[in-house]
């Protein structure tokens, strides 16, 4: 009798709508508030749903949505970045600098400038850890510290451009071609089926449930077609550009970690309950400044992205609401500010939703006032959507 | 084994701990009781690391260690179920049973393994919750608990030490767990229970320390003493240290 | 505090406001050059210098601690033209001049006026863009895209106003975007949407208000695939910028000849502090009063006029500009 | 027995410092942070303690103070509202067109933007509690959709200008003469003292535990001192202003409001645990409400108190870091992001603390890069002297 | 008095009440007991207005009543006290025991008389808490345990429910409650107790009622029933019903 409450019953689809209606509905209603966008967009612009458009919005989310993951993890343990912004500019200039003015091989300034960003993620984490300051002020100083250090090294230049041809910009002008991309999508679909049925084998060997196949075949289906799509439109324009690879990399490599790894769980402990975390024996305060080193690190990279599309570093860099828009990508995709609840996806949907906003808006001729009027009310409709679906199947 | 003398700790103006000593042995339960406030999870907090005493010292098999912080008493072989349980309600079952100590290779979790185990421990332990990959925010009260006693189990401790492990079980599950703490106590471990239940603080234990407004407040062997002289002690009536 | 005597070795305090940190020019120009031109002309005169942020809570913040330091002159650039007349008042109040710097401070009376005009400075990226249309002979033959400044910033409502001043009625305007934050990456996002949406061959010129937000441009055009870029406006004559413009990405940028406007302005702060004041070669109506006004030019800098206005004013050097990959194109414009 | 062990005794010199050492340091470290603050800059320019500046630092911290004290209404819910900036310029604009455009009387005028304000909170807060929409997003569509309304109302006009005379320039231009203040300063200190006596009998008289005479002389005395050296110091220069006196007006007020009310005490309960309130019969969704519709009515009100201060309004009003300043400021006084724990003189203290750095900061006479990065350092550092002194208390 | 019938409640996949019927009388005290996870703390939700089941209906005095919020179970008179005990940690122990209903005049709260009353409450309970306004948080568990069901006290209840209040009392609180519950008994008061100890649930109460894995599973006049019969239905060894 024991043996059978304990154990997890196999998933019937009776029990699917039961968990749908339990509130698990996972990515569901934010899809279903990416589909009404489309939708409005698409009818008001025909280009919006063009290979071309589509190819714009994967090339402009990149940068944004790395940052974003990069803000993950710092809300993961109910704490927040501000500085994630400056930082990108920093280390983008950073970067910069020592490969336009100083000639460095790209491949190391890169990898200074991450270093640095790194560094000062170490910086943030121990500041919040050992002097006990709040993340929000810690990284509102670096917020504003960094934003100056970043214009007193453009100092009298101010913009600088990256060669058009460099390594650099050629982040951002690569391309797959057609097989290329058919073979990786082939290799990722292989690879988690090949996964999925090792881990079948031993949970069964184990002795433990094993989900019904139709669900694994329909989830890793899915996900196959949904690949597929994005490789035959991308490929209908220039190609599925590397820059999507590099953020789609980035997501599944941090979705494993966080899953997969101690790492991983003990982030979602802390988030959860920092104390029992501590008392369990997790060194929670490393694990605090891992995350600001992984959060900054992060959105350096991302600064780094961002400076190859633009081809160009300038005193903006990093500014305006970049902060804001890897924030709210990250609640959007549901990540709490709470801590605990979150998961790389999120920053994938969550920056698809705002970037299909922004995106769509400017393809429409209307004056900036009523173009931020319309932004805020598309996004509180997609939003509202998602939040009231998951209340409705909570109730 | 393990014996802490002296330790005190104040809350602002309150005196939670006050001069307390405390002797555990190796193949003894010791229970430790006391009113309300008493100092009791105050107590066990100093022996699990999780509070800093004002003063005192702990020796293990006499040589004097330092317990600054949870790491420090499990590597001392410590294992604690607290009172507030102190369970991550955003994680499952199986996460909370290994967390900290999880099975891994290249810090790569072994989640069948986990929940293998995890499975097994629960059912010896006539645990019942219907599926262990649920949230534990969504189980009641008393299955949290066992999930908290559970979870001091797994690993090699030397000294376990329960707040009040049964006050949310059910009639089987008690008497599963006070199984348990005698098996514990056959296998040589010190073990060290609180609790409110006078008649289970009877069946179990070797010994039965009282404590009372933070101080210590009388000792007694549990076979040569009667409930009342308990009562009396834990109440202040009478304060006869033995 | 107070203005005082003819005493050319006295100690006096000149305020220099300027409006904004996130452009080079005036930390990295007119500060400096305003500040030379003091010191060489009253060694012992004193300039405090605060920058706004584009703030203007924070400038009047910044007029008020320079006249708690007591500011003997106060030369204001206003984050907004006519928001800063009660900050004017207050100096007024105590007796203290100002000059207005680059922008025109409406609604009240002062002492000097010493600028550029913001509207002339969208007319002439305005003409110079239909220049070159009606060069290609392409004004009817698609259409332009116009990047404009931030829809916070009060003088990029001047720049847009004497572009449209210029373009409206001749070319057809088939976008038109206020850029938040003056960024490069929403300017560069902007143009991909216009380019989607207008058709890659459609778009024949884009104005854009200034060179940051070219570069954003610029870049877009390129990763859609023009072989030949559409001219494109700028302003400010970033060093970026003047390399575009020799390598033929930019058309052309508004260049304003800083080095004059700093050093009149410093002359005309210096003789305010000596109770001097020299008199003007123009009036300017602000709606409110006649400002003695200093009017200097802006420059519309195209490639073949790099060497006579940039060059020639030392605003770069030669090797500033010159670096590799502009070399080949330095040479063909005659600069080395 | 019993009544012994539930008496609270009379505090003695030794329970005050054992207080103390509990972490129950109140505003101590932060004031510590000011005194720093205040002899850095007292040092490094002579103008920084004149009467003068310390008259503009009043004036400056008034408006950004009020917005942050909306600010402090929602985070002791465990919210946020990042519209607070935009709605402030939003309401000093439509204030500012009925006044100036159709020559309303300025009262109305206030009274109408007030009102708009209000409704903007009450849709924020229904979109929170009935649609379930977390505040961040809700109030980020706020954020950018309030200032595009601003925009489209401004027009293509721009910025306009208050009268230099008229009632709402002269709010920021009236200053109390010199027995006016006093009479104010009295009349406080008098009622405190008089409630404080009172408030004992009736304790006594309910046989319960009073503090001992000298804690609260020394308590009532202290601020008679500080707000007398207040007075003076201002009188100084052009005498206490009007603003100040109204922004003091509104943190007393909330204050009491927070403590002795029971909509007060039922903020604090949500704050803590919502649940447990919910539970405990409280209209949760009301005070969630009337939460969001308060920080937006004082957002409004400080964004009218700028437009006063600059004597206009135009397209960058309730912009840049406004928002930001106002948060910060709520946090630097001790207000919890995650709920249930701050009060009103926060904002307060807090405000007190930016705006001297901002303001001594604009005193020196450096670049803007370098001021920021020293921004940014002396705000670190102010904070963690609290973080610090707060963290050796408790251990 | 109250009487309900049908409760269901599903959590997902977990039936956690599956068409339970309950009734209540003024002047008796009802244990309703059950293995951990059989529903009992669900079902005194429903009760209390915090959860909506899916199906079933509530009469009082016969007449079907609508409790879709606390607040209706509270003007319906009922006062309960939760399993997780549900106090505002950041409040002292004066405001959480008026946490609702505060004594107030114009919306003032009368924080002088609600001390006084607070004190004098908690005397009665002979609880100890050495400084009652100290935010709970600062509480040992036994008196955040004592402060909760001091709340219930507060107001005119009709009916009482108390989700295993004694699980972390002193003795002599323990003692005091069940006193408590006896005084309110006879004040006429309907009383709904959960408890897992079976001594206490013979000493007070007049009728048990029994679930299991969310249904009912027996139902007994506690006086002409032995602790065996009882144990055999929680644990499903019979079930007979009543
Ligand atoms: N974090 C804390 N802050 C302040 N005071 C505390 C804190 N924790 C405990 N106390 C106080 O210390 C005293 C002892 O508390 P402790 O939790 O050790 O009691 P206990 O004996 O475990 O009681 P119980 O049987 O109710 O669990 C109590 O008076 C309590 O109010
Ligand atoms: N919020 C929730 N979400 C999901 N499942 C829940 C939730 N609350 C309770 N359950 C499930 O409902 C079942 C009944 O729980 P309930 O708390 O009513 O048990 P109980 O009889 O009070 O047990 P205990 O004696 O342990 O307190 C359990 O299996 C539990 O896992
Ligand atoms: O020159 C421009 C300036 O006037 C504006 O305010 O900011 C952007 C600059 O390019
Ligand atoms: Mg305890
Ligand atoms: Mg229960």
């Amino acid at each position: 009798m024991n043996a059978e409450t304990l154990t997890r019953g196999p998933y019937t689809p009776k029990e699917a709508v039961a968990r749908l209606r339990r509130g698990d509905l996972g990515a569901w209603p934010v899809a279903g508030g990416l589909v009404v966008i489309a939708a409005v967009f698409g009818t008001l612009n025909e280009h919006f749903l063009s290979p071309e458009n589509l190819t714009n919005l994967a090339l402009q989310l990149a940068a944004t949505g790395t940052i974003s993951l990069g803000i993950i993890m710092v809300l993961l343990l109910g704490e927040i970045d501000l500085s994630a912004g400056s930082v990108s500019g920093l280390c983008a200039v950073v970067m910069t600098i020592l490969y336009v003015k100083q000639s460095w091989n790209p491949v190391a300034a890169i990898a200074v400038a991450l270093v640095a960003a790194g560094v000062i993620g170490l910086l943030h984490g121990l500041m919040h850890t050992r002097l006990h300051m709040p993340s929000f002020i810690v990284t509102l100083a670096g917020l504003i510290g960094w934003q100056g250090l970043l214009l007193y090294l453009l100092g009298q230049g101010g913009t600088i451009n990256l060669p058009f041809d460099g390594f650099v910009s050629k982040l951002s002008d690569t391309w797959l071609p057609v097989w290329p991309a058919w073979g990786l999508v082939t290799a990722l679909i292989a690879g988690w089926a090949a996964a999925a049925v090792i881990g079948r084998r031993l949970r069964r060997a184990a002795d433990l449930p094993v989900p019904p196949v139709y669900l694994t075949v329909l989830r890793i289906g899915g996900t196959a077609v949904l690949l597929a799509g994005v490789v035959t439109v991308l490929s209908a324009d220039r190609g599925v550009p590397l820059l999507l690879v590099l953020f789609g990399a980035l997501v599944v490599a941090l979705d494993l970690v966080l899953r997969h790894t101690v790492f991983g769980r003990w982030m979602y402990a802390v988030g959860g309950n920092a104390e029992a975390a501590r008392r369990a024996g997790i060194n929670t305060t490393r694990i605090r400044v891992l995350a600001f080193v992984l959060a900054s690190v992060l959105a350096g990279f991302g600064g780094i992205l961002a400076a190859s599309r633009l081809s160009a570093v300038n005193q903006a860099s990093g500014g305006s609401d970049i902060l804001l828009m890897a924030v709210a990508a990250a609640v959007i995709g549901g990540t709490s500010l709470f801590g605990g609840r979150g998961r790389p996806y999120a920053a994938l949907l969550g920056i698809l939703v705002i970037q299909s906003i922004t995106n769509g808006m400017l393809l429409l001729n209307v004056d900036s006032s009523v173009r931020f009027m319309v932004t805020a009310a598309v996004l509180a409709l997609a939003v509202a959507i998602d939040s009231v679906a998951r209340r409705a199947s909570t109730r | 084994m393990f014996s802490a003398t002296g330790i005190t700790k104040a809350y602002g103006a309150v005196q939670a701990l006050d001069g307390v000593r405390l002797d555990l042995r190796a193949g003894e339960v010791v229970a430790l009781v006391g009113d309300n406030g008493a100092g009791k999870s105050t107590l066990v907090k100093v022996l699990a690391g999780v509070i800093t005493p004002d003063a005192g010292t702990i020796t293990v098999e006499g040589r004097p260690v330092r317990i600054a912080t949870p790491q420090d008493a499990q590597a001392l072989g410590v294992s604690t179920v607290y009172q507030d349980l102190a369970l991550c309600e955003n994680l499952d079952v199986v996460a909370n049973l290994y967390l900290g100590t999880e099975r891994r290779r290249w810090s790569v979790l072994g989640h069948i393994a986990m929940e293998r185990a995890a499975h097994d421990l629960l059912t010896s332990l006539d645990v019942r919750i219907r599926d262990i990959r649920v949230p534990v925010a969504m189980l009641s009260g008393g299955q949290r608990q066992s999930v908290a006693i559970a979870r001091a189990l797994i690993g090699e401790p030397r000294l376990v030490i329960l707040d009040e492990p049964t006050a949310a079980l059910g009639v089987e599950q008690t008497a599963q767990v006070l199984g348990l703490i005698d098996r514990l106590r056959d296998r040589g471990l010190a073990v060290l229970v609180i609790s409110h239940n006078l008649a289970d603080v009877r069946a179990m234990s070797d010994r039965v320390v009282v404590l009372r407004l933070g101080r210590n407040a009388g000792e007694f062997r549990t076979a040569e003493t009667s409930q009342e002289a308990i009562v009396a002690a834990i109440t202040g009536a009478t304060a006869d240290e033995r | 505090g107070g203005t005082a005597s003819g005493d050319p070795q006295q100690e006096a305090t000149i305020a220099l406001l300027l409006p904004e940190s996130k452009t080079t020019r005036y930390e990295a120009f007119d500060r400096p050059l305003f500040e030379a031109k003091v010191k060489a002309l009253c060694p012992a005169c004193k300039v405090l210098y605060s920058n706004a942020d584009q703030e203007p809570a924070k400038q009047q913040q910044q007029v008020e601690a320079a006249l708690t330091q007591g500011a003997d002159v106060l030369v204001l650039d206003a984050v907004d033209a006519a928001a800063v007349a009660p900050l004017v008042n207050q100096a007024k109040q105590r007796k203290v001049p100002v000059i207005a710097y680059d922008r025109l401070i409406s609604g009240i009376g002062y002492d000097y006026y010493v600028s550029f005009n913001n509207v002339r400075v969208g007319e002439m990226q305005g003409q110079a863009l239909l220049d070159a249309l009606t060069a290609k002979g392409a004004t009817d033959k698609g259409q332009i895209v116009m990047i404009h400044g931030s829809p916070t910033d009060p003088s990029s409502a001047d720049y847009k106003k004497g572009a449209h001043n210029v373009l409206d009625g001749k070319v057809k305007i088939g976008k038109e975007y206020d850029t938040p934050d003056w960024s490069p990456d929403k300017a560069q996002q902007q143009m991909e949407q216009a380019i989607t949406a207008l058709g890659r061959d459609s778009v024949v010129g884009v104005l854009s208000a200034n060179d940051g937000m070219a570069g954003g441009a610029i870049a877009a055009m390129k990763r859609a695939g023009y072989t030949e870029l559409p001219p494109i406006t700028g302003q400010d004559a970033e060093l970026a910028a003047v390399q575009r413009i020799l390598t033929g990405e930019q058309y052309m940028t508004v260049y304003l000849d800083i080095r004059a406007e700093a050093e009149k302005s410093a002359e005309l702060a210096v003789a305010l502090t000596k109770g001097q004041g020299p008199p003007a070669p123009a009036k300017v109506n602000n709606g409110t009063a006649d400002i003695p006004a200093f009017l200097l030019d802006p420059i519309a800098v195209t490639k073949d006029k790099v060497k006579d206005t940039i060059v020639k004013d030392g605003f770069y050097t030669v090797q500033d500009i010159c670096t590799a990959e502009v070399k080949d194109a330095c040479e063909r414009a005659g600069l080395r």
